[in-house]
């Protein structure tokens, strides 16, 4: 079957299969002053497809803030750098795979932790833990309860194979995924800041070469089809075999090469394989690079140029090596068993130059391809009325206060995780202080007596309700966390889950989400250094509710630090630091009362929220917290619920002169998911200066009760509202997840 | 004394256990490459957790080929000491020094968590400084952890104190819940759960220390194994 | 209705790389086994069913090859059938 | 020298229990395929090698189950010889 000639691809307009418009087609004949043949416009067509160039996003994008001290590397490069002190740099990325995973869920979740991990290692770093933050629909459908299972396991598969620990994530089922799952992996690294590798394909004459598996036709238009609505078109998109054990080759072989400093720079090939990490190395460097696509060791025979260069093969990388130190590389990756091909080198002209067979078979500027990608400004609308106006509040007679927080308590996306991370592995490398189920994870950094703390959040409702408040709920609840253990909030990561930006609408949410995470991040002093964009998050008609997660390190500077979630002592004080809030907007409560997300996102007041923090770091550095939790989904009641379950420890909690007397009021009390508010335990002797710094931050604070007995119980003046035994409300907890995914006995 | 952990292709605990023989003994601790073929400088050997070879074909059957074998088993023979974790386990099963082979867990899943065990011999260089029906506290980490052997195996096994370790609670559906297994001669011992990872009161348990410092002792007191 | 056996072979589409079978090849070339090559590993799944004709029990493997055996975005599978014999299940001692 | 194509079935032997047999067995019969029992789940081998005869090939297949691909503690295996065709592989696109 003969290639199409340059002159077919215009005629007939084949460039439009390959996810080029009429315009872009025009554009690269202009920039070329001739017409691209069919591996040029190959070449073009995934590096500007959305996956690659981000050309819908990139305006808003923008709006991040990406500078300040502690950042070491901003976007732009395989994963983001920040500076925790010492001389030591953390690495971390987060990725989508989305698409993938929906069709073949372990191998595309397998295949998703593998890029990610590629990324933090080509940076020099070694990866330390992966994080994942998962959507899906409601787990009494059985296809659901497939792509759970199967997701969980392809994460663990991978992750347990290359040894890095599973130390955090989200889990959130709710029916706008019920299509479409999320599958969103995080990996952190440790790198010494003067060691960073940076993706780049600098100095001419230097050689190309490519490690790892063998170049086969996986994924061709991987990337292009990812950027498409019609789920048979996503598909064809990629489904490969995860390698654990060729990814852990070859994080142990670039990591030792990477020491000798003979490597000038390292990319891993994920989407659009060859060309897109050829090019984009290029690019960083500001020059060329010629590759020879008959050195390019193929899986199978007949290979064309095309094919071999937007193949989507797992496990390979590209590295560019200093000229003269090739043999250290040699014996390094022999060592290791790895096949290495010198496949290409740098040159100055500003080309992608492909040979084979003798021939070029495409000569196109680096710049072209990446630096001028389209950029679109693409139509923006708000939606007529906001999703959650009109809808009805609970009706009272209908508010049992007990049965609504042992609803909670068992929905899957608050109920007890551990079903799935126990098949994780969280503790090997013998890192991990604080594993799952903190507020956040605390992992120990090699080479220094600090740690680093981990998190994940987003909340998809909020988002949908109010785009803006949704974005920004999810930096300022992950910073939340991050002080809740006892670390620094530092920065971000993020992935952004979206529907299809050729929607106005899509497009209003991910605008609005964006700025909304700009000004928090602004505001609680965490940059972002990384990121990801995933559009076309829709099937079967529906739209997901627009999803920004957000990944967030922070830095431990003494272990006595580390603060745990749950209570510690029967006899303790219970304070509620943050403003008291009643409003039911957004949450689950209303949510599973209404049957769809009502009224607008929860409230956030971005300074509170900073003083909030800043104060709670200050109490625990001053040894007067015992447990910390802050509140989230579910609200008070689920946090408080939560706060016993974890050592079997009750509270007795009186809101005092609450004014709450019907049921509705009550709800707000318990169920309102208002940000800014932790709930502290401490000795009963500390409440008075706890109480005192709070006001002199700023903070509102109030003592609401003691720990101790079998019980939870929440009321005001007036008595209690609540009172359940501990013992019930961790059963419910606890069983939710077996219970739904049917936990084989033998 | 001096200790040997080998490292295959697709080892991850190697590391782990470094770290761990160091805070417990203070000895020298080498990581040797697979391709060794020489253990003799060595007075102890383990073979660490992971997935040697990606546990593509079974858990442990390819690295069992590794040129590092040959040596682990003459040293074996010869009377030293050698200690099969997770990964380890399997491989020593795979190449014969140990009875049985280690399946798939029954409930099909990996399992990472704290696992309470009996110590069923404490008579072992690996164990002597545990109390027989003592219950420690060492983390599992494991797909494929269930032990099988034929009942005359297993019965040997008990019969002659061979069975180190069981499950108090039934975690992976193991035969009569074994968690760790002796040779006959008594000087290599495998077991699925990681002591590594039990050598800190902030990792939950310090009950992993015990092991290794028993070894160090058996060796250091120049007990004779066999 | 008749008892059959049914013995499923589902493998890796071509264009699926292989990891398990290229690390399985590997190791028997390490082992001298150096004319081998192609390898491939997949699942073979046997099973006991009831169907009044061999078509239609052919039809209810298909069925439920495409339901839940067999993910046809990755793999793809071949079937044999039999009458099932008493001590079918002996096979597997053999 | 002739080229073979081997395709070899390996399971778990009777006596080990067989968890992922079970756990379809289960999957097949909430999907109403009731009368469908006895699911055992093995691995499907295929290779290529080189031997001057058939029986010379089956000695070779059956030295690499006993050596490598086979642990005997709780599998067992059969296999099946056939003359190496061009397109072999392609029977996996079938
Ligand atoms: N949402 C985002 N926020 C910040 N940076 C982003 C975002 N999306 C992408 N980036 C940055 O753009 C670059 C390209 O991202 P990506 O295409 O995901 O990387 P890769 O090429 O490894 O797939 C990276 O440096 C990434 O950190
Ligand atoms: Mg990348």
């Amino acid at each position: 079957m003969a290639e199409p000639t340059a002159e077919q691809i215009r005629e007939e307009k084949l460039y439009r299969e390959m996810g080029l418009t009429d315009d872009e087609y025009a554009r690269i004949v202009d920039r070329l002053g001739r017409l691209p043949n069919f591996v040029e416009t190959g070449l073009f067509s995934v590096l500007w497809s959305e996956h690659c160039s981000y050309k819908s996003s990139k305006v808003h994008l923008r709006r991040f803030p990406t500078e300040g001290p502690q950042v070491l590397q901003g976007p732009g490069e395989n994963a983001g750098v920040v500076d925790i002190g010492d001389g030591i740099g953390i690495a971390f990325k987060m990725e989508s795979h989305n698409h993938p995973s929906a069709v073949e869920p372990y191998q595309g979740a397998a295949t998703g932790v593998g890029g990610i991990l590629r990324d933090i290692f080509t940076m020099g770093a070694r990866p330390i833990a992966f994080l994942n933050s998962l959507r899906f629909g409601p787990l009494d459908d059985p296809h659901t309860r497939y792509l759970f299972a199967n997701v969980v396991a392809g994460i663990g598969g991978y992750g347990n194979c290359v040894g890095i620990p599973d130390v955090g994530g989200e889990a959130v089922f709710d029916p706008s995924y019920r299509y479409n799952p999320l599958v969103n992996a995080m990996c952190v690294g440790v790198v010494r800041a003067d060691r960073i590798v940076r993706g780049r394909a600098a100095g001419p004459g230097n050689p190309v070469f490519i490690v790892g598996n063998r170049t086969g036709r996986d994924g061709i238009h991987g990337a292009t089809f990812a950027s498409a609505e019609d789920p048979h078109a996503k598909e064809r998109s990629a489904v490969q075999v995860g390698d654990p054990f060729m990814g852990k080759l070859l994080m142990e072989a670039c990591l030792e090469l990477m020491a000798t400093g003979a490597v000038v720079g390292v990319q891993d090939m994920g989407a659009a394989g060859l060309t897109s990490s050829s090019a984009e190395m290029a690019s960083r460097a500001g020059g060329g690079i010629e590759l020879y696509l008959d050195d390019v060791p193929v899986r199978e025979a007949g290979m064309t140029p095309y094919e071999i260069m937007l193949s989507e093969s797992q496990e390979r990388m590209l590295v560019v090596l200093e000229q003269g130190r090739e043999q250290v590389a040699f014996d390094i990756f022999a060592k290791w068993g790895l096949q290495v091909a010198n496949i290409g080198r740098v040159t100055d002209d500003g080309l992608l130059r492909l040979w084979f067979q003798g021939q070029v078979v495409a000569e196109v500027p680096v710049a072209a391809l990446v630096d001028e990608a389209p950029v679109y400004e693409r139509p923006l609308a708000p939606p007529a009325t906001p999703l959650g106006a009109g809808v009805a509040l609970p009706a009272e007679d209908q508010l049992d206060l007990a049965a609504g927080l042992l609803r909670l308590l068992a929905h899957p996306s608050v109920a007890d995780k551990r079903w799935i991370y126990r098949q994780y592995d969280t503790s090997v490398r013998a890192s991990t202080y604080v594993g799952p189920g903190g507020d956040a994870a605390v992992v120990l950094v090699p080479g220094t007596a600090r740690a680093v703390a981990l998190v994940t959040d987003g909340n998809g409702r909020y988002t949908a309700l109010n785009p803006r408040r949704g974005g920004a709920i999810a930096v300022a609840e992950a910073a939340r966390n991050l002080a809740c253990t006892g670390a620094k909030p530092l920065a971000i990561t993020d992935c952004l889950n979206f529907g299809n930006p050729e929607k106005p609408e899509v497009m209003w949410q991910f605008a609005e989400a964006v700025a909304g995470m700009s000004e928090a991040c602004r505001v609680l002093d965490t940059p972002v250094v990384s990121g990801n964009v995933s559009f076309y998050n829709e099937s079967h008609g529906q739209d997901i509710f627009p999803t920004p997660i957000v990944g967030a390190v922070g830095v431990v500077e003494d272990l006595r630090h580390v603060t745990p979630n749950a209570f510690q002592h029967a006899g303790s004080a219970i304070v509620l630091l943050g403003a008291p809030d009643t409003a039911l907007d957004g949450s689950l409560f209303w949510q599973l009362a209404a049957g769809r997300p009502a009224g607008d996102a929860p409230r956030l007041h971005l300074d509170a929220e900073r003083a909030l923090c800043d104060l709670l770091l200050q109490l625990i550095r001053r040894g007067l917290i015992r447990a910390a939790h802050d509140v989230s989904e579910g609200g008070f009641a689920v946090a408080l619920a939560e706060m016993c379950i974890g050592q079997g420890i009750g509270a007795a909690v009186s809101l005092g002169r609450s004014g709450a007397e019907s049921p509705l009021a009550r709800a707000g009390w318990l169920f309102s998911e208002a940000q800014g508010r932790v709930i502290v335990e401490m000795a009963p002797a500390d409440v008075a200066a706890v109480i005192a710094a709070a006001e002199a931050a700023g903070v509102p604070a109030q003592a609401v009760g003691t720990t101790g007995g079998a019980w939870l119980e929440i009321g005001d003046v007036s008595g209690a509202w609540l009172r359940l035994p501990v013992a019930q409300l961790a059963d419910v907890y606890r069983r939710a997840l077996p219970d739904w995914m049917g936990e084989v006995q033998a | 004394m001096r200790w040997a952990v080998i490292v295959f292709p697709g080892s991850n605990c190697d590391d782990d256990a470094v770290a761990a023989i160091t805070r417990a003994t203070g000895d020298e601790v080498v990581k040797v490459w697979h391709q060794e073929r020489d253990l003799r400088p060595y007075d102890a050997i383990v073979l660490p957790g992971g997935f040697s070879y990606g546990d593509y074909l079974r858990c442990g059957a390819i690295a069992r080929f590794s040129p590092v074998m040959a040596a682990v088993r003459a040293e074996a023979e010869a009377g030293k000491l050698v200690l099969g974790i997770c990964n380890g386990f399997q491989i020593l099963t795979e190449a014969g020094l140990l009875p049985g082979a280690l399946v798939r867990n029954h409930h099909l899943q990996f399992r990472c968590e704290m696992a309470e065990l009996v110590v069923e011999n404490d008579r072992s260089p690996f164990t002597s400084l545990y109390r027989r029906g003592e219950r420690v506290r060492i983390p599992i980490a494991h797909g494929e952890g269930r032990y099988i052997a034929d009942e005359a195996v297993l019965d040997e096994l008990a019969r002659a104190g061979r069975i180190a370790f069981t499950y108090a609670a039934d975690v992976n559906g193991s035969a009569r819940r074994i968690a760790g297994v002796l040779n006959e001669r008594g000087n290599v011992l495998g077991l699925m759960p990681h002591p590594e990872r039990a050598v800190a009161a902030w990792m939950g348990s310090e009950d992993g220390l015990r092991m290794f410092a028993a070894i160090h002792r058996a060796v250091e007191e120049g007990v004779h194994v066999g | 209705m008749a008892t059959w056996k049914a013995q499923v072979r589902v493998w890796l589409k071509p264009s699926v790389f292989d990891p398990q079978g290229r690390a399985v090849e590997q190791a028997l070339h390490s082992l001298g086994y150096t004319g081998v090559g192609e390898v491939r590993i997949g699942k073979y799944m046997e099973l006991r069913l009831e169907a009044a004709s061999e078509a239609e029990a052919a039809a209810q493997v298909r069925a439920m090859c495409d339901a839940v055996l067999v993910n046809p975005v990755m793999e793809t599978y071949a079937f044999s059938l039999e009458p099932w014999a008493k001590d079918a299940r002996a096979e597997a001692s053999a």
